[in-house]
C-alpha cells in the first residue's frame, strides 16, 4: 500500500460537460501506486462518470489523464492500462466463464498458452476453477461478479477501476466479497479506483476515500481523517451511520455555542484556522460520540432531557432525544433498557465535535 | 395473476380457520365457466372466427371446381375435393403466352428475397448499434431523415431511384432490386435494431472496450450474438415485405424475372373468359404460404423480439 | 454506316423469305395482351416471329395499358430497355421518341413499302415525328360498337334494336326481366371510353373533333354537347348494377345474357369468339351505335428501343416486317377481332361483325381517336371525371358538363 | 502535450462512420436528394420525362382544383382516423384478452397475426370477394331468407372507404396486437399487485396505469400505423381500383396515377410534394423530439 512515492493515476483538471450541463468541474486528483481510493458520494454526484473518463469510455471536455505517467488523454480504454468491473457485472451472457476471461486477450492477440496460464492464475485467486465451463446464467450473483473481477484480472494491468461492484448483491454476499476485494489488493498490490455509495465499503477498503458532490471532490483523505474531520457539513452528513447530529445555533465570543437554552464552551475544540469566527453555525456531534448517564456528568458539555425513542440495533442501541429543542441521537449498550419518557442526562467532549458555517457549510 | 388467486385465500383460510370453523377453507374455488371465461374465451373465438373467416374461404374455395362455385355458397365446404386448381395455379396459369403458373415466380421471388433480406437486415443491424452505442455528430439527424423516410410513399421514390439506378448502372438488375429493398427496408429495421442494442446493458459494451474490442469486434462477437429476437423479427419483416412487394418487383425486373407476386396478379388479372376464382385462390394461398409458414414458425420469437425492439424506446 | 444499312437491308430481305439468320436472337415483346381473345392473338405474332429463327419472349403484364405502360417507360428511361412493346399509336410515346430513345424504323418503312399497303394512311402518320417512323401499326380498334345480347332481348321479350335510341327505349324491359341493360365495367377507361363512343355517335363526326381536336371549351358547353350528357346519363342509369371491374368481366356479362349490351371496342369481340360465340346468331354489334357509322383509327401499335447490341437491333428489324406481314396481319386480327392495316390481304374468314367494319373501313368513313387527339394527361383526367359520373348518381348532367368544358378548354 | 495526437473530429469513431455509410448514403441521396428532385421538378411542366420547363405554381394550383385530389385527401383523412383508433384499440384489447393467462395463447395469436405475413394484394382480393354482392356475404345471408339485406361496402360510393378499412384492419391489428403484447408482458408484475390490493378495477389499471406506462410502444405503433396509412395504395387497388367512379381514391395513387398513367410527371410531383409536405410537418418535430439531441450518459 505505501510505495506511494510513485504516481499512478493522475487527473489535471478535468472538466466534462454535456451541452450545457457540466458534470465535472475542473478537478484533480493523484493516486500513488498501489493506492486503494474509493469514490464516495450520492447518486449524480459524477463519481461514474469520473470512473468512465479514467477508462476511457466518456471523452472529457477539458483537462488531461495519465496513467503511469503516460498521457492517455485520447488513448483507447484498451491502451490504457486499466481493467474494469462493473455494478452488472457486464459479462457476455452467450460466452462461458473462460471466454469471458478471455476475450480481451483473444482480442489483443496474446498466444494461447499464456491466455491459459493467466486464466488459471485469475480463477485459482478468484477460486472459480470450477465455474470455468458455465455460461453466465448459471451462476450467482457473487459468482457472476468473481468472473467480473477475473476478467480485470487477466488483463495484467497496473490500475483497476471498480464501478459499484457489490451494488447488485444482498447485505451477506457484499460484506463477504468486500473482504475479498481487500484480501485481493493486499496481494496483487494494484491501484485500485473504487466508485461506491456504500460509506461502510469506502470506510472498510480505501487508503483515501474522495467524497464527491456536484462534480466537485470534497473532500479527499484517510478514512478516519474523513470521518473524524469532515471539511463540511455535506461530508459530516454522509459519512457515518446512524448520521451525525446537527445543531444549528450562533458561536459567540468565548468561544461558546448557544442554541435554544443551551451553551456548549468551545474551548478544547480545534478550529481550522486561527481565527475565532462568530455568527451562524452547526454544531455536529456523532451518535457515539455522546456519552451517558453518569459518563456523561464528567463531560464538558453535559445536559438532562428525557428519550423519545428507543431503536434496538442489537449490537447497541440508539436512543432519541432532544436537545435545544433538536432531535439528538445516541448510542447506548444493547443492555440498557429505557423507556419513552425516561429522564436522561447526556453529554460530549467538544473536542469530538464539529463547528461549521451556517452559510457556507465550511468546517470553522 | 391466477396463481395469487390459489395462495392469498388459502393463508388467509388458515387464520379465519382457528377463528371460525365454517369460513372458507382450503383453496379458493374455481369455475371453468365463471363469467369472466366465458366472455374472454367468446370474445376470443368470435374475434378468430373474423379473421380465420378469409382465409378459410379461400382454401374452400381452392378445392372446389368452378361449377360448384357458380352455384354455392362461398362458405360451404367443398361437395368433392378437387386440387386442379391449385396444379393450375401453380404450373399452368397462364399470363398472355407463358403458361407455367407460379412455378417460375416462386424461385424468382426465392432469388430475390435472399440476397435482399440478407443485405438490408446486414445494414440495418450495424445502422442501429452504431446509432445505439456510437453515436457521432450528425448520426441523429440522419436518423430522423430515416425515419421521415419511412412515411414516403414508394410511389413518390419511384422516378428519382429509377434515374439514380441507371446513373449507377444496376437497373434491371437482380442487384439493383436488392439494393431497392435494403433502402426501403432501412427506416424500420433501423428503428428496430436501435431500440434493441439500446435497450442492452450499457456496461457490457464498456466492457467489450476496456477488454480491446473495437467497432466490428464488439457487433459480431457481442452484440449480435445476443441479438437473436431481434434478428427473427427483422428476418421475418423483411422475409415477409420483400416476398408480398408488388411495386418494385414490377418495376424493377425484366418478365423473366418477375417476383411471384407479379405474376399473381398477372394470373389473376388476366382474365380468360370467366374469372376461375378456384385458381385465383389457390394461387393467392400459394404466394403466401412463404411468409406463412414462417410466422407460423417463429410466432413466440416474434413477440420476445418485438418486446426488445419495440418496447424500450 | 453503310455497310449497316446492307446488312439491315439483307436480314430485311431474308426475313421476308422467312430463312431466318442462323444465331436465333431472344428479344423481348412487352405488351398488355392477356384476356383470352388477346393473348391468342399474341401468340400469332410470336408463332410467325419464332418461325424467322429467332425468339419471341412474351413479356406480358396483366391489368390495364394503364398498369404496364408505366412498367415499359420505367424500363425504356431507365436504360434497360425491351426489345419491341406495345403502345397505343398516337401520343403515348412521343416523348420517348423526341429523347431520343426509340429506334427510327424510316429505313425498314422504306425497304417493306408501308407507305403503300398500310391503310388507312393516318394509321403512318400517328406512327411519324419530323418525318421519321417509329412504329408499326399492327391492327385497327374502333371503339364505337355496341355489343348486344341477342339471348337477352329474346328473354325480355323485346326486338333487337337497332340504335341506340332503341336500346334505351328497350331498358326497362330488360331491368324487368332481370338483366342489367349496360354493362359498364368499374375500371375508369371503359366510362371515358363510353362517353366518347356517345360523342361520336349522338354528337356526330363533327361535334367530336370540335371538342377533342379544335378543344372548343365554348361548344363543349353547349346545347349539343348536352345531347350527349342526356346520353350518357341514360347510359349511367342502365349501367348501375353492373359489379364487375375488367372490361372482359362485363363482356362476360353480354355473352352469358346477363346484360343487354356493352359499349365497347372491337377487341370485345375475341371475348365472344373464345366463348364460341357466332355473330349474327348468339349476338349482334350495332357499329357507331347504330348512329353514325364511323371507325375511328385508333388502334395498337409495336414501337422499338434503341439498343445497342447489334444482333437484337437486327432481330428488331425482322420483327417489325413479320407484324406487317400479310399472313400475319390475318392471323393475329382474326383473333383478336381488330381489323388489318393493310388493305390487300384476302379476310373471307372474318365474321359478320368484322365485315361491317370492313366494308365502313372500304368506304373510308374513318376518324381519328382521342389516342391521337388528346394527350395522356387529358385522358386521364378525362377518364376521373367520367369514372365519376358513372359510379355517383348525385353527380348532375349540367355539373359533369361544366366540369367538361373545364377539361377541355385546359386540354392538350 | 503528449506523443498521442489530437485525433481529427472527423476521424473520430471511423468505423462507425464507415458502417453507416449506407444510411448517410439512403438519407441524403435517397430521401433528401430524391425529395428536393421531386419537389423541384413540381414547378416544371414535365410529362413523360423531366423536363426544365417551369411553370412555377400552376400544378398546384391545378392540383387545388382537382375533385379527385380532394376526395383523395378527404379519403385519406378518413381512412388516416379509422385505421388508427380501430387499430390501436382492438389490437390494445385483444392484447389485454391474450395476456390474461389464457389457455391456447399461441393459437389465438398465431391466427390473429397470420393475416399480416399476406401482402396487400392477396388481402384486397380475398375482401374484394368477401365483400362481393353477387356471391359474397350479401348473397350468402340473402340465400339463407333474409332477402333484404345490403352488404356492400365496396359498391356503395358513400362508404366504400370504410369497407376498406375493413380490409385493412383485418391484416394490420395482428401486428399491432403484438406489438401491445410485448409491451404489457413489459409492465412490472408489482403494478397488477398494488393494484390488486388497491382495489382498482382491471380496466382502469389498464386506462389510467397500464396504458401510460407503455408510451414507448405506442410510438413505435404510431409509427408503424401512420407510416402504413399514407403509404396505403395496393389495397385500394387491389379491392376497388379506387371506384366505385373516383369515391375510393387516395393521394398515392393519384400520385401514381398521374406520374404514369397520365405521363404528367410534373402534376404527379406536385401531388407528391403536398404529400411529403404534410408529412414534415408532422412527422419532423415529433421524430426530432423522439430520437435527435437526446443525449445518454
Amino acid at each position: 500500500m505505501t510505495e506511494a512515492n510513485g504516481t499512478s493515476v493522475s487527473i489535471q483538471d478535468l472538466s466534462l460537460n454535456f451541452g450545457a450541463v457540466s458534470v465535472l468541474q475542473t478537478l484533480n486528483l493523484d493516486v500513488a501506486e498501489g493506492e486503494f481510493i474509493v469514490l464516495l458520494g450520492p447518486s449524480g454526484c459524477g463519481k461514474s462518470t469520473l470512473l468512465n473518463c479514467i477508462a476511457g469510455l466518456l471523452d472529457i471536455s477539458e483537462g488531461r489523464i495519465f496513467i503511469k505517467g503516460k498521457n492517455v488523454t485520447w488513448e483507447e480504454p484498451k491502451d490504457r492500462g486499466i481493467g474494469m468491473v462493473f455494478q452488472s457485472y457486464a459479462l457476455y451472457p452467450q460466452m462461458t466463464v473462460e471466454k469471458n476471461l478471455s476475450f480481451g486477450l483473444r482480442v489483443a492477440g496474446v498466444a494461447r498458452d499464456e491466455i491459459a496460464k493467466r486464466i488459471a492464475r485469475a480463477a485459482e485467486i478468484l477460486q472459480i476453477e470450477p465455474l470455468l465451463q458455465r455460461k453466465p446464467a448459471a451462476l450467482s450473483g457473487g459468482q457472476r461478479q468473481r468472473v467480473a473481477i477475473g476478467r480485470a484480472l487477466v488483463r495484467d494491468v497496473d490500475v483497476f477501476l471498480f464501478d459499484e461492484p457489490l451494488s447488485n448483491l444482498d447485505a451477506k454476499l457484499r460484506a463477504e466479497l468486500r473482504v475479498e476485494i481487500k484480501l485481493l489488493h493486499r496481494k496483487l498490490q494494484n491501484t485500485m479506483i473504487y466508485v461506491t455509495h456504500d460509506q461502510i465499503e469506502a470506510m472498510t477498503l480505501a487508503d483515501r476515500i474522495a467524497v464527491m458532490r456536484g462534480g466537485i471532490i470534497q473532500q479527499l483523505d484517510a478514512p478516519q481523517t474523513i470521518y473524524n474531520r469532515p471539511v463540511n457539513r455535506f461530508v459530516a452528513g454522509f459519512l457515518g451511520s446512524p448520521a451525525m447530529n446537527f445543531l444549528d445555533g450562533q458561536v459567540e465570543a468565548g468561544p461558546v455555542f448557544k442554541t435554544d437554552g443551551v451553551s456548549v464552551p468551545l474551548d478544547r475544540y480545534v478550529f481550522d484556522g486561527t481565527e475565532r469566527p462568530t455568527g451562524a453555525c452547526v454544531l455536529g456531534i456523532r451518535p457515539e460520540h455522546i456519552a451517558f448517564g453518569d459518563a456523561a456528568k464528567s463531560m464538558p458539555f453535559s445536559a438532562s432531557g428525557s428519550v423519545e425513542i428507543v431503536e434496538p440495533m442489537g449490537s447497541d442501541t440508539l436512543v432519541w432525544t432532544k436537545l435545544g429543542g433538536r432531535n439528538l441521537s445516541f448510542r447506548v449498550e444493547a443492555e440498557r433498557t429505557l423507556r419513552p419518557g425516561d429522564p436522561v442526562q447526556i453529554g460530549f467532549d467538544p473536542v469530538r465535535a464539529s463547528l461549521f458555517d451556517a452559510a457556507t457549510g465550511n468546517r470553522l | 395473476m391466477s396463481d395469487q388467486a390459489v395462495t392469498l385465500p388459502a393463508s388467509a383460510g388458515a387464520v379465519a380457520n382457528r377463528l371460525e370453523a365454517s369460513g372458507p377453507r382450503g383453496p379458493k374455488p374455481r369455475h371453468v365457466f365463471s363469467r369472466r371465461n366465458i366472455f374472454l374465451y367468446g370474445t376470443l373465438f368470435v374475434v378468430a372466427v373474423y379473421y380465420l373467416l378469409p382465409l378459410y374461404v379461400m382454401v374452400v374455395t381452392s378445392l372446389k371446381g368452378m361449377p360448384e362455385i357458380r352455384l354455392g355458397n362461398i362458405f360451404s365446404p367443398p361437395l368433392e375435393i378437387t386440387f386442379e386448381p391449385w396444379v393450375k395455379a401453380w404450373s399452368t396459369a397462364c399470363t398472355g403466352l407463358n403458361c407455367d403458373g407460379l412455378s417460375r415466380g416462386f424461385w424468382n421471388s426465392v432469388r430475390i428475397t435472399v440476397p435482399s433480406v440478407l443485405l438490408s437486415i446486414a445494414i440495418a443491424s450495424v445502422n442501429g448499434y452504431a446509432l445505439a452505442n456510437w453515436r457521432f455528430k450528425g448520426a441523429d439527424t440522419f436518423f430522423v431523415i430515416l425515419i421521415v423516410g419511412a412515411f414516403i410513399p414508394y410511389q413518390i421514390m419511384i422516378y428519382p431511384i429509377v434515374i439514380i439506378l441507371r446513373e449507377v448502372g444496376l437497373y434491371g438488375s437482380l442487384a439493383g432490386l436488392v439494393i431497392v429493398h435494403s433502402i426501403f427496408g432501412m427506416p424500420i429495421l433501423t428503428l428496430l435494431f436501435r431500440n434493441y442494442f439500446s435497450s442492452m446493458p450499457e456496461e457490457l459494451f464498456r466492457a467489450a472496450r476496456v477488454d480491446g474490442a473495437g467497432f466490428w469486434g464488439i457487433f459480431l462477437r457481442i452484440m449480435a450474438p445476443m441479438s437473436l429476437p431481434i434478428f427473427v423479427v427483422a428476418i421475418i419483416l423483411q422475409v415477409t415485405g420483400i416476398w408480398n412487394d408488388f411495386l418494385f418487383g414490377v418495376v424493377y425486373t425484366r418478365p423473366d424475372t418477375y417476383p411471384m407476386t407479379v405474376q399473381l396478379n398477372n394470373i389473376v388479372n388476366s382474365v380468360q373468359g370467366v374469372k376461375e376464382y378456384n385458381v385465383n385462390m389457390a394461387a393467392t394461398i400459394l404466394t403466401g404460404l412463404v411468409p406463412l409458414i414462417v410466422y407460423f414458425i417463429s410466432g413466440k420469437l416474434f413477440v420476445r423480439g418485438i418486446a426488445a425492439g419495440a418496447v424500450k424506446g | 454506316m453503310r455497310y449497316r444499312f446492307l446488312t439491315a437491308a439483307l436480314a430485311a430481305t431474308a426475313a421476308l423469305q422467312f430463312a431466318g439468320p442462323a444465331a436465333a436472337t431472344d428479344l423481348e415483346v412487352t405488351h398488355w395482351w392477356t384476356s383470352g381473345g388477346e393473348a391468342a392473338a399474341v401468340a400469332e405474332f410470336a408463332k410467325a416471329f419464332d418461325a424467322t429463327g429467332n425468339h419471341w419472349v412474351d413479356g406480358a403484364i396483366a391489368g390495364s395499358g394503364g398498369t404496364a405502360r408505366p412498367i415499359m417507360i420505367s424500363r425504356i428511361t431507365g436504360g434497360d430497355p425491351m426489345g419491341a412493346t406495345q403502345f397505343n399509336h398516337g401520343r403515348q410515346a412521343e416523348e420517348l421518341v423526341q429523347a431520343g430513345l426509340m429506334r427510327d424504323l424510316t429505313d425498314v418503312a422504306t425497304k417493306g413499302k408501308w407507305a403503300e399497303v398500310v391503310r388507312p394512311k393516318s394509321l403512318l402518320d400517328s406512327c411519324t415525328i419530323d418525318g421519321k417512323i417509329y412504329c408499326v401499326p399492327v391492327n385497327i380498334h374502333s371503339w364505337q360498337w355496341l355489343w348486344l345480347s341477342n339471348e337477352a332481348f329474346e328473354k325480355a321479350g323485346v326486338p333487337l334494336p337497332k340504335d341506340w335510341n332503341e336500346f334505351v327505349a328497350a331498358a326497362p324491359a330488360l331491368e324487368k326481366a332481370g338483366i342489367i341493360p349496360l354493362a359498364v365495367g368499374g375500371q375508369a377507361w371503359q366510362s371515358s371510353g363510353a362517353f366518347d363512343v356517345l360523342l361520336a355517335a349522338v354528337g356526330g363526326t363533327d361535334a367530336f373533333l370540335k371538342v377533342y381536336k379544335d378543344k372548343d371549351a365554348t361548344f363543349a358547353a353547349g346545347p349539343e354537347i348536352a345531347k350527349v350528357f342526356k346520353a350518357a346519363d341514360d347510359a349511367r342509369k342502365m349501367a348501375k348494377n353492373t359489379n364487375v371491374q375488367d372490361w372482359n368481366q362485363a363482356t362476360n356479362l353480354v355473352i352469358t345474357g346477363k346484360a343487354g349490351g356493352q359499349i365497347m371496342g372491337d377487341w370485345a369481340q375475341g371475348e365472344f369468339q373464345v366463348a364460341g360465340k357466332v355473330a349474327g346468331k348468339d349476338y349482334s354489334c350495332l357499329p357507331g351505335l347504330g348512329l353514325n357509322e364511323v371507325i375511328a383509327t385508333g388502334g395498337d401499335a409495336f414501337y422499338f428501343p434503341l439498343l445497342k447490341d447489334a444482333d437484337k437491333s437486327k432481330a428488331q428489324e425482322v420483327l417489325a416486317e413479320t407484324l406487317l406481314d400479310p399472313k400475319t396481319q390475318v392471323a393475329f386480327n382474326l383473333k383478336k377481332g381488330s381489323l388489318p392495316v393493310r388493305g390487300d390481304v384476302d379476310l373471307n374468314a372474318a365474321n359478320d361483325c368484322m365485315k361491317k367494319g370492313l366494308a365502313i373501313l372500304a368506304k373510308g368513313s374513318v376518324m381519328p381517336w382521342t389516342d391521337q387527339l388528346l394527350s395522356q394527361d387529358t385522358q386521364k383526367q378525362k377518364e376521373d371525371l367520367f369514372a365519376e359520373f358513372f359510379a355517383k348518381p348525385d353527380l348532375t348532367v349540367e355539373e359533369a358538363q361544366k366540369r367538361f368544358a373545364a377539361l377541355v378548354a385546359s386540354a392538350d | 502535450m503528449s506523443k498521442s495526437e489530437r485525433p481529427n473530429p472527423l476521424f473520430r469513431n471511423l468505423n462507425a462512420k464507415i458502417a453507416s455509410i449506407p444510411m448517410i448514403l439512403t438519407a441524403s441521396v435517397i430521401f433528401v436528394g430524391g425529395t428536393v428532385w421531386t419537389v423541384f421538378y413540381s414547378f416544371t411542366n414535365s410529362k413523360l420525362l423531366p423536363r426544365l420547363n417551369f411553370v412555377g405554381l400552376d400544378q398546384y394550383y391545378r392540383l387545388w382544383a382537382t375533385p379527385r385530389w380532394l376526395i383523395s385527401i378527404e379519403n385519406l383523412l378518413i381512412y388516416g382516423a379509422i385505421s388508427l383508433v380501430f387499430s390501436l384499440v382492438i389490437g390494445f384489447l385483444l392484447a389485454a384478452l391474450l395476456d390474461q393467462k389464457i389457455r391456447f395463447e399461441d393459437t389465438f395469436r398465431t391466427i390473429f397475426l397470420y393475416p399480416f405475413a399476406l401482402s396487400f394484394i392477396v388481402t384486397g382480393l380475398v375482401w374484394q370477394w368477401l365483400l362481393n354482392p353477387d356471391f359474397g356475404i350479401q348473397h350468402v345471408v340473402r340465400d339463407l331468407g333474409w332477402t333484404s339485406f345490403t352488404f356492400d361496402p365496396l359498391y356503395n360510393s358513400s362508404i366504400v372507404i370504410y369497407g376498406i378499412s375493413i380490409a385493412a384492419l383485418w391484416q394490420g391489428t395482428g401486428l399491432i396486437m403484438c406489438l401491445m403484447l410485448a409491451g404489457l408482458r413489459g409492465i412490472d408484475e408489482d403494478i397488477w399487485k398494488a393494484a390488486r390490493v388497491d382495489g382498482i378495477p382491471m380496466w382502469k389499471t389498464y386506462l389510467f396505469i397500464v396504458i401510460p406506462m407503455m408510451r414507448p410502444v405506442f410510438i413505435t405503433t404510431l409509427v408503424i400505423i401512420a407510416s402504413g396509412i399514407v403509404k396505403v395504395y395496393d389495397l385500394v387497388v387491389a379491392q376497388t381500383s379506387g371506384g366505385p367512379g373516383i369515391a375510393s381514391e387516395v393521394p398515392a395513387k393519384y400520385v401514381y396515377d398521374y406520374m404514369f398513367f397520365a405521363q404528367n410527371l410534373g402534376q404527379g410531383f406536385a401531388a407528391s410534394t403536398m404529400m411529403l409536405l404534410s408529412v414534415v410537418i408532422v412527422i419532423v418535430p415529433w421524430a426530432y423530439l423522439e430520437f435527435g439531441g437526446k443525449k445518454r450518459v
